[in-house]
């Protein structure tokens, strides 16, 4: 029996103990009309060796392919000891740290995670994670509405993930919380202090500022900070981590910095994976801590007076508060905010800049390769990070399937999303592309638009 | 020590990191002046740091974890392994589907076999964890009424004893929680149920069995009465370990479930996470489902979005959910097969009820004496606090020292000084017995020895931790010379 | 500078102490002659993102093949378990255990693996692992003509596995020891005792017995040992540990039991591997203990009286008895005897007899698939383990060579080592082959056998 | 608890061996009659079990192992994940070249690198560990003297400091060993070689740096001596790590040399293995190399073997040696890399000289102390031996009591109560300076407490052990019921 260890005598043995003849007497309570007298129709039960072979199967992509699809997702070098060290049974296979003397090993390392992230963000303090980037930006738009105590209306710039927003809504909305979408300079594919305007003299409790934006784009984050700021509202920076090794902190924005930043771990050493799972994370400024959502860990001494590490302020979170508490939130990612930590420890400072500097270098010069190719140019002309949008001269769809069949995943098509943007492609090169890699892509790309069955506009 | 104390300015190598480029073109003013707090230390400093700290936590691949409501069973090494194939790792949640088919398979697949396990019409994995199942269910609740322009209903009731996420699920979706009390027996109680419900009623959420380790034998009253009042039913299937392939939560009537997988389908806890809490759904709810789901159709896998699913909640994360944890509950699946489904009630049941018995047997008093234990019982410690003054808090520390982790302290909070003691369906008898051994050793202690049990833990890293001075004077990130 | 952690001004205090001006200074008493003055030119410093990548390039197969071949490193499903375990940083990072106190953890394994060997060849003792089969028969061989004292004279028969027949004879050769190879008997595959006589009235030290032998043949392991017994010489056995789930064990052949018996542990959760790491195995009866090459672990006590685990009889090696040691051997195998150990706890006796008895059991089907298809025969009609020998109508290097274009590994070339058996393969299939593995086996082979570029005989 | 304890008979849920299948047929007095004494366990008590186990060990992923001649340096993680790459794993070790060409690719790349650190003319991978490399290289000795029909020489110098490998090998090689002795400074003594050396010499094996930690600075007196009595000069390369880069065995004049991958080129140690034992020659010993040797031709790389090296003294190993060892290796090499190799051999001996520098500071007698360290030098403790009886064993077991694994004691036998301390270039002058601070305790606990270092270690799983009663009660596998 996979799994379970009972021998056919402990099975004897026990059930005399229980003092029952068959295991059937244990669900004597449930009543009869509603029990199964035959087993769930799933398939019958593998081997380990079948399943195995079941899934090296399905785990090899039709082809190998070169990845240039950023979008909320990168594909970054992640250090051999990070997955082996995460996945030790000790991590791995422990529950949430509630006995805190039998967990010392991952208290510390949140411990140590929230020290990172709120340096990384420039703000005082971070929570131990929450589920990923999108549901984050959720959380601390809720957490902005109970900070403002007035206000249930949030500033939300188109330029923000497509996938983020509709997240957010779908998180919010039962709270009678009004998101409030900006539009951007379709120009310089950015927030306009201009647009925000319209919402100058009502009360909002927040704004999203997003940096870089979904179009790789930098925001001027400084004018957006001091614009909420002079309304009363709360400043909510959205922010990839590998790039805070590169750009200012959302601690350092505009006059007073943002108040809470949040954004996706996952390119801190989480695979891709599909999807999933990745993590949340969440930084604020000290006064907010009591509103944060999710585990935070403190420092504290034991009996005899030595150092350890705690889960703390319990009180916001559902188990003690229930219905008043900052967020229903109770398991979250916990394996992969180790893994993130372990990341960056070897990474450091240097390291982690370097990757950042590089990815952006890296799209800047596909951006670059990609508009050589006649027909093909970029949208937004000022500074970007590590994506970029890129409009073609053919069907974008048509273009990708076809850059598909050459092993190349070309990028996004901003077709569903961005209509308005024509046949934008976002594209994103990281510190794992080659120059080789880059020409490929170019080469591919102009075969691609030869390509007979690419449709030109 | 912490990796911050281990760091020299000077020390990365760098060879985890990209050979330095030519600066990209970005604005100096957006650039960061200051370099944050990364430590800066060789691989080995790193390797051996967090080696020594994993050594530090007791886990399942440890020690025994009788942990009652979170189900810390055996996580299968093959789970692990093969969700972390290479070709898996490597998908971008972006990629077109026909690059990734065979992920794909796994997930259609999964979502087909806990269609079949909950007796539920249609299910989407995309819940991130339980918490999040619960978010979805409710939010499909409220969406149904709305879609009937039933907008009176604003309460959802729960049992007292319900799980904190329970309430504060209801909260997030905007309704009221109210509350109905549990009888001497650990039941629901019928007539305070009935005087609860009512138009306002949205719906009812429910352990079974409950969070009280037993099953709810009016469950088909319950149902009626909820069904009856206009109202939906919610089934939180962190308890589904105690009941697979015995009896379904579709079968019972209900509306809408979530399933812990990180429970039931042992994936596994990562000292916090990440979970996966799939919802399912009776055949009038499909349609509100978060998406994406996966359909299977002619010419392959596919998503299913917004874009094909317009009543849907909506999303829930930015991608498809906790894929890689969906991946790991599938291989699971997949092992255990038709007859392992039904097993793990079975052993995991029994487990419990012989545990149950030989505590009982060892001199300890059970909340619930009368009843059946599902996959999980409660000891209160009631008595012992006034006879000795050491309490649940007391006697779980001390179990630690003995190797044991701790049952789970003071939840359902309805039973003072309780323990929720689940064994699961893959420790054996003898280590159940060992445990055994060990609360029979504490007991005598407490009698004769209680400064040795109050004063526990004695043989871990740290002794008792002051969690009052970690909320007062807090201390959550780590600062250079603190002097 | 890769893993070495040395600040500058690490560097400078350690010099200042050391009291040298700069490191070059270290090296002062090599002669200057011979100091070299340019790094070697060995390719340039690569980040483990680069080498990853190169590695995985070269990992890839051009194609997925279904493996056909045996001979002495056999394809088994390994549990995920085991190399999880086997690669946690305390078993893979270890030194020899040495300091017993310091590596319980090593010595026990090492333990539970000599109680698992020596029962799984019914033999009393078994050593902590040796480099690899081959190895260890030559190591068993010099064994039984140190322990003969008299005879330096070994029989060999010409079914053991040709590599491990030249494995032995370049080790045993310094030592003035012969080595006689022994024919077979080409109809039934295996050693006759007939072929033994013109020996039996020569000193003999030992008479090597495999089983299966090269062929997957079962050797009449009973008259053989009797044989060699009754003319004072000793019965090394040369087994396959799986079958051994499923076999009689050396220690139970003929009247009294082989004395020693060695082979290779690779089929015991080893991965293939290109064909290393591996490890050997050694068992034997007590009285030979002494003449055991390798480290063996002993069971004693400590101060306070408790078990513990510990290397014995060192007296027998080479770092105590220098040139009079048993062996030379010094670092052995450690890691993939404490996966072994693992891998057979996983199994246990039930599960090793089933990967034994199906292995067994594909072969014989395959063979009869095979040998379904018309000018294909079976040589060596007798009883056979997990590999047989079949007879092809055409080249075998042609046959294989179209095979493998079809995604084949078809089996072992035997043209090289036993020419007089015409064009003959020695195919395996192991209990990771499917009966859809084995259809399209036999569907390509047929199609190969009509291929234009295959010459027939 | 031993693996058998844990087992039960019926335990066993066989999900990771095949399903049953009809009897193969084999004649039944060839099949076993009792089944062999493997456990029958749950995988969540193997996992337990060995988890715990591994828990025991000291090990470089957690402790400081300055175990002097066995270089203990940080053994990177990117090597283990890309040997163990799928691609790797399944190559069938007699498939076909063309379907292994990457693989043949990092072998003869790793071969070149080989030759080029050591300066000789050819590389054979294949031997399995460093003294199966000495036998290789003393078997082409041989066969370079036979070719030659020079018989005469029987007769294998060895310096008194010699590894224990280097005796028991000429021994394999049917030579008989004739030690030279060192002279104070730690020099073979050049008078007593010459007088050694003469027609019958076959040839000379060295390690230099020695095993005392010095650098032999006559190396070219005594190539000249041993050439010009006909020998040929055998370089023991366990010490490589120590020059790396700085200089070169071959430019020294050796004839042979082998290397232990597991030492200067940081594949694990294993607990024992398994390790890899590369030799290079100079060009005149190339034909007599062990096979395979990887050879890279027009259309690609491919084996070379007996057919094309009739002369070879043979294969070593059934197949091409400790493959997944070597691709470590290569990894290894290819990160550290052209400037990265240097860089090994100076900050080795900059860890060695100040830990040197600093434990004669803290009172510790060095055995050397005119002399500059190599990677590794000796401490004597036999002054502090004769005060106060505490010897090298015991400061040994103390420093485990510490956290630090404990030199190498007893080794070269030439020092008594002798320390043979090698700190390798991947440790942090932190840890140097904690392990001196240690050092110092021990030191003084030795005057003031010499019961607590006689009695040591107090910390750890088990108490000194009983080294005579294992030989003499010789309990070397485990019986059921052993009463
Ligand atoms: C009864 C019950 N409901 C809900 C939850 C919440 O699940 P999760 O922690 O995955 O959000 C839990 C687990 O903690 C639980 O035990
Ligand atoms: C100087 C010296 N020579 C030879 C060897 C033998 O190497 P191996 O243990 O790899 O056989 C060693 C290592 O133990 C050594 O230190």
């Amino acid at each position: 029996m996979p799994f379970i260890p009972h021998t056919p005598e402990d099975l004897r043995a026990m059930l005399e103990r229980i003092g029952i003849p068959a295991l059937d007497g244990l669900f004597d309570e449930i009543p009869a009309g509603l029990r199964l007298h035959k087993p769930p129709a799933v398939p019958p039960a593998l081997g380990e060796a079948e399943v195995a072979r079941l899934m090296a199967r399905r785990a090899v992509p039709e082809r190998r392919t070169l990845n240039f699809i950023g979008a909320g997702a990168y594909e970054h070098h992640i250090p051999a000891a990070v997955w082996q060290l995460a996945t030790r049974g000790e991590f791995y296979s422990a529950y949430t740290p509630y006995q805190a003397e039998a967990s010392q090993g991952t208290l510390q390392v949140l411990y140590e995670f929230q020290t990172m992230m709120a340096s990384l963000a420039g703000l005082d303090v971070s929570n131990a994670g929450l589920y990923d980037g999108a549901s984050a930006l959720g959380e601390a738009l809720l957490m902005a509405v109970r900070a403002h105590r007035g206000a249930r209306r949030v500033l939300m710039p188109a330029t923000v993930h497509p996938a983020y927003r509709r997240v957010v809504r779908a998180l919010v909305k039962h709270q009678g919380i009004e998101v409030i979408e900006v539009p951007y300079c379709t120009d310089c594919g950015h927030t306009l202090a201009e647009a925000l305007e319209p919402y100058s003299k009502q009360e909002v409790a927040a704004l999203v500022i997003p940096q870089p934006n979904f179009f790789g784009v930098l925001e001027p984050v400084d004018d957006l900070v001091n614009w909420i700021h002079a309304r009363g509202g709360l400043a909510v920076g959205l922010v990839n981590p590998v790039l805070l090794g590169l750009l200012k902190p959302p601690g350092g924005w505009g006059e007073s910095g943002a108040d809470i930043a949040v954004g996706e771990g996952q390119p801190l050493g989480i695979p891709l994976s599909g999807g999933g799972p990745y993590f949340g994370f969440m930084t604020c400024k000290a006064a907010l801590v009591r509103q944060m959502p999710g585990r935070i860990v403190g420092a504290t001494l034991d009996k005899d007076g030595r150092p350890g590490y705690t889960l703390t302020l319990q009180a916001r979170e559902q188990h003690i508060r229930r219905s008043k508490a900052t967020s229903n939130i109770c398991t979250n990612q916990g394996l992969m905010v180790t893994a993130a930590t372990i990341h960056m420890a070897l990474l450091g400072s240097v390291g982690l800049r370097r990757v950042a500097a590089a990815s952006c270098a890296r799209t800047q010069a596909l951006a670059e390769k990609l508009t050589a190719i006649p027909g093909v140019s970029r949208l937004f002309a000022g500074p970007h990070a590590h994506e970029a949008v890129i409009c073609l001269p053919a069907s974008s769809s048509d273009v990708l399937r076809s850059l598909l069949q050459r092993g190349i995943l070309g990028g996004l098509d901003l077709r569903v999303d961005y209509p308005e943007l024509g046949h934008a492609l976002l594209v994103c090169a990281t510190e794992t592309k080659l120059t080789e890699d880059l020409d490929c892509y170019a080469e591919q790309l102009q075969a691609a638009l030869q390509d007979s069955r690419v449709s030109p506009c | 020590m912490l990796i911050f104390e281990l760091s020299r300015p000077g020390r990365g190598s760098f060879h985890q990191a990209p050979a330095p480029v030519p600066e990209p073109q970005l604005p100096p003013a957006l650039l960061r002046a200051l370099p944050p707090l990364l430590p800066e230390v060789s691989e080995l400093d790193a390797v051996r740091h967090y080696t020594r700290l994993s050594q530090k936590n007791f886990s399942i691949d440890t020690q025994f974890y009788p942990l009652g409501s979170c189900t810390m069973k055996y996580n299968p090494r093959a789970c692990n392994q093969l969700a972390m194939l290479p070709g898996f790792l490597a998908a971008h949640p972006a990629a077109p589907e026909a690059a990734i088919q065979g992920l794909l398979a796994c997930l259609y697949d999964l979502q087909e076999i806990l269609k079949e396990v909950t007796g539920m019409a249609a299910v989407s994995l995309t819940p991130m964890a339980g918490a999040q199942g619960e978010f979805a269910g409710v939010a499909m609740i409220r969406a149904y009424h709305d879609s009937r322009g039933d907008a009176e209903r604003t309460e959802i009731i729960v049992p007292d004893a319900a799980h904190g996420t329970n309430p504060a699920t209801a909260a997030m979706c905007g309704y009221a929680t109210r509350e109905v009390s549990t009888d001497r027996e650990g039941n629901v109680d019928l007539a305070a149920l009935r005087s609860a419900v009512g138009p306002k009623t949205a719906g009812l959420m429910l352990t079974n069995p409950s969070t009280l380790g037993v099953f709810e034998p009016s469950i088909e009253a319950i149902r009626d009465i909820v069904h009856g009042a206009g109202g939906l039913l919610y089934y939180d299937g962190a308890n589904l370990n105690a009941i697979l392939g015995k009896v379904r939560p579709g079968d019972m009537g209900f509306d809408v479930i979530h399933v812990n997988l990180h429970k039931t389908f042992s994936t596994p806890h990562g000292g916090g996470g990440p979970g996966a809490g799939p919802v399912g759904v009776s055949a009038r709810l499909a349609e509100f489902l978060p998406v994406p789901v996966v359909a299977k159709e002619e010419g392959g896998y596919r998503w299913l979005t917004e874009l094909e699913r317009p009543r849907s909640i909506g999303r829930l994360s930015a991608h498809g959910g906790n894929v890689g944890v969906l991946l790991r509950a599938y291989v699971y699946a997949r092992m255990l097969g038709r007859e392992g489904m039904a097993r793990v009630a079975d052993y995991a049941t029994l487990n419990a009820n012989y545990l149950m018995a030989e505590l009982a047997r060892a001199g300890f008093e059970l909340a619930f004496p009368r009843r059946r234990a599902s996959h999980e019982f409660i000891v209160s410690l009631k008595n012992l606090k006034e006879t000795t003054g050491i309490g649940a808090m007391d006697v779980a520390k001390r179990l630690l020292d003995k190797g044991f982790h701790a049952p789970t302290t003071y939840f359902p909070m309805l039973v003072s000084e309780c323990l929720l003691i689940e064994p699961t369906e893959t420790e054996s008898k003898e280590t159940l017995d060992a445990f055994v051994a060990a609360m029979r050793e504490i007991l005598e202690e407490a009698h004769t020895r209680p400064e040795l049990v109050k004063n526990a833990p004695h043989t871990l890293p740290v002794r008792r931790l002051d969690d009052v001075k970690a909320a007062r004077d807090l201390n959550l990130t780590w600062k250079p010379n603190p002097g």
